[in-house]
């Protein structure tokens, strides 16, 4: 169990205070500082980086304790922890909310990644952005940036989950809004507009979470409680908690007490739940901001879609999977397998370079979603996946930045070609990569999409849902598709004839910084997938990684008991059906990587084949996919124009019919006379205002009775006075 | 005949009054019209005086009513004087100047 | 727990003197002459100063926030006849909107400079306005409530329309009738208890509204707390202002000069969801437990509806002050909801709300001083010449939003988790069918709409003012003055601060809303 | 003989205050003569001299009950009328003797008239006797009248006259009428005798029946004379449906005037009408039948009531006269006082004692205003006060407190007063429902927030180039000491409470 000492934690929280102490020292004095600082914050990464290596390989690799890799600074005596909510003591407990640092297999990985990428992106940032006119603002942000996501990692409840989550939100509106200030830049409205889209298209998924969260942190004690009154569950009675190792022990309780089915309203949350996934690691519908996020600078954009952002996403997915019913986890699989076809298709008609990158991103995020559905194995393979992929996606990013940076910021594929001569290293890195997010055995791509794909066929062998099958479709497409792109951007960008003189002429080699950063993201796409293999480069069970983040420990840890794995909707894999499951997997995932590349080379590398041909004969079809499937044609008509009109019509309904309910009946009391001056501004509105009508209306019909003639007064008095006396008399 | 015969000459007499103060067009017939209200309540106070109990307070009161119209009938006097000086007319309704 | 403990250990003048220093401010302004506009801004800053500190020193020094019930009580009688008492005193509820108002006050004056037609009765009013807050909030007897309540509304007058936009005698009229509408009504019930009760002391109506000891006649069918609970309602959700009745509140805001506004926005709307705290729900509770779930939906309803307007404004200004209408729906779901989160949430809502909006405030006054319009689709850009004032206003304007790790989000957390929890009603049988749903959870959910449509029209604001292409008539604005930072820097800390830790203002209240919950689920 | 003229000495001694009145009344007009100066001041100081020692009377005696003469009865309640009749009568003349306008005009035959009225409601709230009091009530008009109309060569002056006698003749009658009635019934002209309270006529040696038994006998009679009465008092208090007159006389009379009809004349009214009624129904020992009756009737007096705030408010909305404005709202507070007699018992009593006590201040300072501000511009429109108010701080801001006050918002005394009348609408004798009244006594008070913000805003909120007016400091004096006491008075109400409350030795 708890491994770690106080002073571990005082350094965990320490890779926490760093960036945020960066942060705040750089937005007040970075302007003055030499360089604008960012020698600071690349040095306070570096450290960081240092200590999560450091954390990693001395603790979670060389974990030897009893029992599975789990560490709560909660649950550790003298541990740091942050009272929340609270500070006094007496408050319910299930009030106060104490977060605390949560250092597992998980988390110690992801950190790691984290560590290491963001370094390698800040030093990147140094020598790109050079000259920028708010570099100074751009290196703050980007620090606070990773500092959410490694306090995002390093919570142990789902509530500082959420707020580490939303504040990612925040710094990437900062991030890629960042030309938006910037006159001389071409894109400054786009960018404007993106970083307000991309905050946004989050913010709904945010909600969705946030709902979701709730029900949990409600429904679970509760349901908890009942079953312990009715005698299904031993123990004592349950607070509410947002604390993982809580919510997993009540729910596995629930659903043993359930008999393995998990209740409805779990299912709900549970959906709930995954919709922040899906805003956060841009999954069909919610993926439309991403490609949008290019506005940014490239190195953010490198940030966003490897290690930190959008893998934050499929980061929650693995820390709620035990709450994930069955059939939420076949929307899973179903939502994640449909992304990565469907971006996939998009990736190879775009002629951007980064275009490319981010369809590519939503691609195979959609392979982590789909592979964390088929649960088991899945889960593992798919957060293995998220590993690698930070990798090598960051590196490819960077490339295509020091691409772009060498042909002066065009981004335009068509423009390109043959530069494999003018940047060696450039070419030298990207192909690495290229050829570890196709699959090549041996590069880090290729150990977690097979297992991936190994996962799918399992699953869809043992239980025969749609949601497999249709994965058990989807991904080798997708995966062909991906290499197919992947190489028709090597081949466009690199090889071939220059197409556009000019730009090829003054075409360069980019600094070292830049260079420096690529290699070092390079090696990890090369090799960044063997050693979480101990060695072992064909096996499954037992490798380290999936010791490392193998879910039942996690979870068994957290319950402290034991647990029949047919309960949690898990695959009863045995020795057989996996090994038939690998060794299927490496024969589909060969396939696939063979016939994408051809094509990619056929096509683009040997120009056999003239792609306006074969766009020409899928006509529509093309077009469609070009235009990126009219997604954002659609979303814009329906949703924003549909919330602007609803907002107009409110508007419209609180100035003339709350306000103005009356204003028909003060024109009625005021006569005809003021039927035109409704249009006036200060009539319109009001009940206030309709009282004055009504109110003055009478007051000029009382007026009527004053005629002056002192004989009609005597009458009316008379009157009156009949009046009274009748009515008195009557009474 | 009874106390009810004065009192009903005496209730035509007041709703008389009131009429003719309503209606007449001249100033002083709505100042003649009071007087026949008062005149209806001195009735009234004689009548039941006569007729109830032995005391004097109805003639009194009748008697006082009598001062009181004389009284109210010079300052009336005096102030319809004025009006028809300023207006130049003895219709109450010619004088309107003051109304909403 | 012990309602008005007047045990002389902690009978104290303390709060005599915070209500009672601006009137003397004020006589010191009266005395100096107006030519001298320097020496009348020094001293009425001086005199908005003592109180923020003397508050100050009461909320972290002589306040103790352990302990259940007034503090620093003063009780005399007053009006010996009517069973008047001068009687005051704070509780967990009061103490932290009372330091508020006294930093709002003090924030004003700064802000205050580039008032048109700038005067010394300006300041007069501003003294007294801040006597009137001060008071409604430490008073514990509800004839002086009133008293306090209603001395608000004529500075208010005439600080709208004497300093105000171009519609400002219309805005002020309107602002001072609605107003004085909800206070007869207030006025009636509390005359109504008063005679059924023979008190105005308000912790004893509490004590007697909690033994169900009122024996007032129904009326209509109405049973007389119903009568009671719907006329106090009324009378403090005009000020809040619930849905139904904020129609006033965007004029008012909108032709207020900027540090009415924050004023108004800050401080004046709380004191809505104060009285109902104080003054209307823990008197009859009976009566509120059984319309909770309206109060609920009118809150959801102002939650979403308010924001959507807000997205529906050209004028900044304007969409703020709708803003502040959907915020405060919040405030209304969180009480409604009877459960410890949501009421907590509800009350720390107050407080958030009156920092992030009088930011939001501050911020369009700063663009409105510069460009003398407020017109959304004018601007663009303007983070360019100004970015000390892009980064303020993301600041202040992300806390309005609710972003975590600022003020706004956890009160809306703790609002929409507790109304979430709330069992208002449920069936027996919905709970016995393990599908634990009922109104709120419904309520909830609606207003996640309100949330995202919050972050949407924030966002498209901040984009159509400070981000793209550069108006060229904006060129060289002026970045944000020291003054002006000076006047927002401890709105924005404070946003900060009690995003990172509530409990700095949490703690306060925790012990009172303890004590009210106990009160109010003690009638359900 | 001796004991005869005993008895006699000691009336006289009773009477002390109203022969003061009448002593310094023939003084003022002798000394006129004698004098011959048009603009003097010091006719006014010796009418003031005179109100203030009858005002010392008043006060020495206070709390002496007894009766001169079977006819005059001492009592506090008397005694808080004919004292704020008192000062009401020397603020008139002060005002008199600031109105330059006024005093091109017979000044002896001014106070002379205003003296003699005051005399007039002296005898009318002080008697039980509807004798007595109805020949009080006459002196009181007649004075009026001419005092209405003592701008000679004025057409407005003049008109207002005529109205107001031809009315004032009308409801005389009528009144006059309703006590024959009465007496038809009762057979005695004393109040006390009808309510029981006495079981021989003091003065009149017949055999006379109390109002039960004249319930039991003729109910319909009654009724009628009830309602006939109420009349000749609604006209003395316009209330409605006898208020028509007021607007038109108001506007028409003599600022000074004006004022006395508006303050002093319509508070005699409320006197003598709070006793009549108060006598006769409020008193706590009345039989069951009576008490059944006195409901109904505080039901038609909470309709006039309800009838006369709204009209004069809603009638108020949209003037463009101040003063016609300050007429209706007069007419609309009547209507407020009323609210605390339907309440028939003794806190509404209480309660209209006060109000009238709250109105007293606010009123005669609104109308100070006025006065200034018409001698100033020489115009009463609203539109001649634009932008004023910064320009004459001393005066504007004490009429911003009247106003308020007469809204009825606190710290102000008028919003003690309000709250006294709600608390009596909703607290009312048993077997009385007049919370319904309670609501429209809230919603008028809203409306008229209306319109007195309209001076306000015409005041402060809009701006003129008009020339600062030149001050008069006794006006100002005048003012900034009624609106202390306006805000004093809201504050610590305490005193105003003791002398309404000992008022009510009516009802022993």
């Amino acid at each position: 169990m708890n491994t770690l000492t106080p002073n571990d934690y005082t350094l965990l929280l320490s890779v926490l205070l760093i960036p945020l102490l960066g942060y705040v020292v750089q937005i007040f004095v970075g302007r003055s500082l030499p360089r604008k600082g960012d020698w600071m914050l690349v040095g306070s990464m570096f450290v960081v980086m240092c200590i999560t290596v450091y954390m990693f390989f001395v603790h979670a690799m060389g974990h030897t304790g009893s029992g599975p890799f789990w560490n709560e600074s909660a649950r550790t005596p003298g541990g740091p922890v942050f009272r929340w909510l609270y500070n006094t003591s007496n408050v319910p407990g299930d009030q106060n909310l104490i977060a605390g640092l949560l250092y597992d297999g998980l988390a110690a990985s992801m950190l790691m990644v984290v560590g290491v990428v963001s370094f390698l992106v800040h030093l990147f940032s140094s020598a790109y952005m050079h000259g920028d006119r708010r570099y100074h603002i751009f290196f703050a942000n980007i620090s606070l940036f990773t500092f959410a996501m490694l306090g995002l990692i390093l919570s142990d409840n789902i509530l500082f989950l959420f707020v580490f989550w939303e504040l990612m939100g925040f710094m990437s509106y900062l991030l890629i809004g960042h030309f938006a200030h910037d006159p001389d830049s071409p894109r400054i409205t786009h960018a404007a507009a993106a970083c307000k889209k991309a905050f946004l298209t989050t913010r709904v998924g945010d909600t969705c979470l946030f709902f979701g969260m709730a029900m949990f942190y409600f429904l679970l004690p509760r349901e908890y409680n009942q079953l312990l009154e009715q005698g299904l569950i031993e123990g004592e009675r349950a607070l509410s908690s947002f604390r993982f190792a809580d919510l997993w022990t009540m729910g596995g309780q629930i659903v043993e007490a359930n008999h393995g089915d998990y209740p409805m309203w779990m299912t709900v949350a549970g959906l709930f739940t995954f919709g922040g996934t899906v805003g956060k690691s841009a999954q069909f519908p919610l993926h439309i901001w991403l490609p949008d996020a290019m506005e940014g600078p490239t190195p953010v954009s490198a940030m966003i879609h490897a290690a930190t952002m959008v893998a934050a996403g499929v980061f929650l997915l693995g820390r709620m999977f035990p709450m994930m019913s069955p059939e939420v986890l076949q929307v899973v699989i179903a939502v994640g397998a449909f992304t990565a076809l469907f971006a996939a298709t998009i990736g190879c008609t775009v002629n951007d370079i980064k275009g490319v990158l981010a369809y590519s991103t939503i691609s195979q995020l959609g392979f982590m979603v789909a592979a964390i559905g088929t649960g088991g194995l899945g889960l593992v393979a798919g957060l293995f996946h998220m590993v690698t992929h930070a990798f090598f996606k960051a590196c490819l990013f960077l490339s295509a930045g020091s691409v772009i940076h060498g042909c002066h910021h065009e981004q335009n594929m068509q423009k390109m070609g043959g530069l494999r001569k003018k940047m060696p290293l450039t070419f030298l890195c990207m192909l690495i990569c290229t050829l570890a997010i196709a699959g090549m055995p041996l590069f880090s791509g290729y150990y977690s999409k097979d297992r991936i794909i190994a996962s799918v066929i399992d699953s869809t062998l043992t239980q025969w849902r749609g949601g497999n099958v249709f994965a058990l479709v989807a991904l080798p497409l997708a995966a062909m598709l991906t290499t197919f792109y992947m190489f028709r951007l090597i081949f466009l960008t690199f090889f071939g004839e220059p197409r556009d003189h000019h730009l090829h002429e003054h075409a360069h080699e980019s600094p070292w910084p830049m260079t420096g950063a690529l290699l070092g993201l390079a090696s990890l796409g090369l090799f960044g997938g063997h050693f979480w293999l101990a060695g072992d480069p064909l096996s499954i069970n037992g490798t380290w990684f999936t010791n490392l983040v193998e879910w039942q420990n996690m979870y068994v840890t957290s319950r402290g008991g034991s647990l029949d794995l047919t309960q949690m909707n898990m695959v009863a894999v045995g020795e057989h059906a996996e090994k038939t499951g690998h060794i299927w997997a490496i024969g589909v995932s060969m396939t696939v990587l063979a016939l994408g590349f051809f094509a990619a080379l056929w096509i683009y590398g040997l120009k056999k084949l003239d792609p306006a041909r074969i766009t020409g004969k899928l006509g529509l079809v093309y077009e469609a996919v070009r235009d990126k499937y009219y997604i954002d044609e659609v979303v814009n008509a329906t949703v924003v124009r549909g919330t602007m009109g609803l907002a107009k019509g409110q508007t419209w309904i609180d100035e003339n019919i709350v306000d103005g309910t009356v204003l028909g009946v003060g024109r009625l009391g005021r006569g005809l006379g003021t039927l035109c001056a409704w249009i006036d501004k200060h009539i319109v509105d009001g009940a206030v205002n309709w009282l004055a009508n009504t109110t003055q209306a009478l007051g000029s019909v009382v007026r009527l009775l004053q005629t002056g003639r002192i004989q009609q007064y005597i009458s009316f008095a008379v009157g009156g006075a009949l009046l009274l006396a009748a009515f008195h008399i009557l009474t | 005949m009874g106390v009810e015969a004065y009192m009903g000459v005496a209730g035509m007499l007041f709703v008389l009054g009131i009429v003719c103060i309503i209606s007449r067009r001249n100033i002083l017939y709505v100042l003649m019209g009071i007087e026949m209200i008062l005149n209806a309540a001195n009735i009234n106070f004689v009548a039941c005086n006569r007729f109830g109990n032995g005391g004097v307070e109805g003639r009194m009161f009748a008697i006082f009513v009598i001062i009181l119209a004389a009284a109210e009938a010079a300052v009336a006097l005096a102030i319809v004087l004025n009006v028809f000086h300023l207006f130049q007319s003895v219709r109450p309704s010619d004088a309107d100047m003051l109304r909403d | 727990m012990d309602l008005l403990n007047l045990n002389p250990e902690n009978a104290s003048t303390l709060l005599s003197w915070l209500t009672f220093l601006p009137l003397i401010g004020m006589c010191v302004v009266l005395m100096l002459p107006a030519s001298n506009l320097r020496a009348i801004k020094i001293a009425t800053g001086l005199f908005t100063f003592i109180p923020l500190v003397l508050a100050t020193q009461m909320y972290f020094g002589t306040f103790d926030k352990t302990v259940s019930g007034y503090q620093m009580v003063q009780h005399f009688e007053w009006i010996k006849v009517l069973g008047i008492n001068y009687s005051v005193g704070v509780d967990g509820l009061s103490m932290p909107l009372l330091w508020l108002t006294t930093i709002l006050f003090f924030v004003a004056v700064p802000a205050s400079e580039t008032v048109p037609r700038l005067s010394k009765s300006y300041f007069v009013l501003l003294l007294l306005l801040e006597l009137g807050v001060l008071g409604v909030f430490v008073s514990l007897d509800f004839f002086l409530f009133y008293v306090y309540w209603e001395v608000m509304l004529l500075p208010m007058y005439f600080l709208i329309g004497i300093w105000g936009g171009p519609q400002r005698e219309y805005a002020a009229i309107k602002f001072f009738l609605y107003t004085l509408a909800g206070s007869v009504l207030m006025l009636i019930a509390v005359i109504a208890l008063r005679l059924d009760t023979g008190t105005f002391s308000i912790p004893e109506l509490v004590a007697i509204g909690k033994a169900g000891g009122f024996t007032g006649p129904a009326l209509l069918g109405m049973s007389f707390t119903t009568w009671v609970f719907w006329f106090l309602f009324i009378a403090f959700a005009i000020k809040i202002p619930a849905f139904p009745f904020h129609t006033w509140l965007p004029d008012a805001h909108v032709q207020a000069p900027t540090p009415i506004s924050v004023i108004l926005a800050g401080i004046l709307l709380k004191l809505g969801g104060y009285g109902l705290l104080r003054g209307c729900f823990p008197i009859v509770p009976d009566a509120f437990h059984h319309f909770a779930y309206v109060l609920g939906v009118l809150g959801v309803i102002a939650i979403v509806y308010g924001a959507y307007v807000a997205l529906g404004q050209t004028d900044f200004k304007k969409m703020v002050a709708y803003s502040s209408v959907s915020h405060m729906g919040f405030v209304l779901l969180g009480m409604a909801a009877l459960t410890e989160w949501g009421m907590n949430g509800a009350a720390l809502q107050m407080f958030t709300h009156g920092i992030s909006s009088a930011a939001c405030f501050l911020v369009v006054g700063v663009v409105y001083d510069r460009a003398h319009h407020r017109d959304l689709n004018a601007f663009g850009g303007l983070a360019q010449p100004m970015p000390r004032y892009w980064a303020l206003a993301t600041i202040a304007f992300f806390a309005s939003l609710g972003l975590p790790g600022m003020a706004g989000f956890v009160s809306e957390a703790l609002t929409m988790v507790g109304a979430f929890q709330s069992q208002v009603g449920w069936t027996d049988e919905a709970i016995a069918s393990g599908w634990m749903w009922g109104p709120f959870q419904w309520l909830t959910l609606i207003a996640t709409i309100g949330i995202v449509m919050t972050a949407a029209y924030i966002l498209w604001a901040l984009q159509r003012v400070f981000l793209g292409t550069l108006n060229e008539k904006y060129q060289d604005f002026k970045d944000i003055s020291a003054r002006e930072v000076f006047s927002l820097a401890p709105l924005l800390i404070l946003c900060i601060v009690l995003g990172i830790f509530p409990w700095f203002v949490l703690d306060w209240m925790e012990v009172s809303v303890a004590d009210l919950m106990q009160i109010l689920t003690f009638a359900g | 003989m001796f004991a005869l003229q005993d008895l006699h000495l000691q009336g006289l001694s009773l009477l002390s205050p109203e022969l003061t009145l009448v002593t310094t009344a023939l003084v003022v007009l002798m000394m006129d003569l004698i004098w011959k100066e048009r603009d003097s001041w010091r006719l006014g100081a010796i009418g003031l001299v005179g109100l203030g020692a009858a005002a010392l009377q008043l006060v020495s005696a206070h709390g002496t009950q007894g009766t001169a003469f079977g006819l005059v009865s001492i009592d506090n309640f008397g005694g808080f009328f004919k004292l704020f009749t008192s000062a009401a009568t020397g603020v008139c003349i002060v005002f008199v003797m600031l109105d330059r306008r006024e005093r091109r005009h017979r000044i002896g035959e001014y106070y002379f008239l205003l003296l003699s009225a005051a005399i007039g409601i002296f005898f009318m709230v002080g008697t039980y006797n509807l004798l007595l009091l109805v020949l009080g009530l006459e002196l009181a008009s007649l004075a009026s009248y001419s005092l209405a109309g003592f701008h000679k060569g004025e057409k407005r002056s003049a008109e207002a006259a005529m109205k107001y006698v031809v009315f004032g003749g009308l409801s005389a009658g009528v009144m006059v009428f309703g006590i024959s009635l009465l007496y038809a019934v009762t057979g005695t002209l004393d109040m006390r005798v009808m309510s029981g309270a006495l079981a021989i006529d003091p003065v009149g040696e017949g055999v006379a029946r109390s109002l039960a038994v004249a319930l039991e006998q003729s109910p319909g009679m009654v009724a009628l004379a009830m309602i006939l009465i109420l009349g000749g008092f609604s006209f003395k208090i316009s209330s409605a449906p006898f208020h028509f007159w007021a607007p038109d006389v108001y506007e028409g009379s003599p600022t000074p005037v004006t004022t006395f009809l508006a303050v002093a004349s319509k508070a005699g009214g409320f006197g003598a009408l709070m006793r009549f009624f108060g006598v006769l129904f409020v008193a706590p020992d009345v039989g069951e039948m009576v008490a059944a009756y006195r409901n109904e009737i505080g039901m038609v007096l909470a309709l006039v009531a309800a009838a006369t705030m709204t009209l004069g408010n809603l009638a108020a909305l949209r003037q463009t006269s101040l003063k016609r404005m300050l007429a209706y709202s007069s007419v609309a507070h009547a209507g407020y006082v009323l609210v605390g007699v339907a309440a028939m018992n003794q806190a509404g009593m209480e309660a209209s004692l006060f109000y009238l006590a709250a109105y007293y201040f606010m009123n005669l300072g609104a109308f100070g205003f006025l006065l200034y501000f018409s001698g100033v511009t020489g115009r009463e429109t609203l539109e001649s006060l634009r932008g004023m108010g910064p320009k004459a701080p001393m005066i504007t801001v004490p009429m911003v407190i009247f106003l308020v006050s007469l809204t009825g918002i606190p710290p102000m005394v008028g919003f003690t007063g309000k709250l006294q009348l709600l608390y009596a609408a909703m607290g009312p004798a048993e077997g009385l429902q007049l919370g319904w009244l309670a609501v429209c006594l809230g919603l008028n008070s809203v409306i008229s927030l209306y319109y007195y913000m309209r001076v306000v805003r015409v005041l402060f909120l809009e701006d003129s180039d008009e020339p600062r007016p030149e001050p008069q400091v006794p006006m100002a004096v005048f003012l900034c000491l009624m609106a202390f006491l306006t805000v004093w008075f809201g504050l610590f109400f305490t005193p105003l409470l003791d002398l309404a409350r000992s008022g009510m030795d009516l009802l022993t």
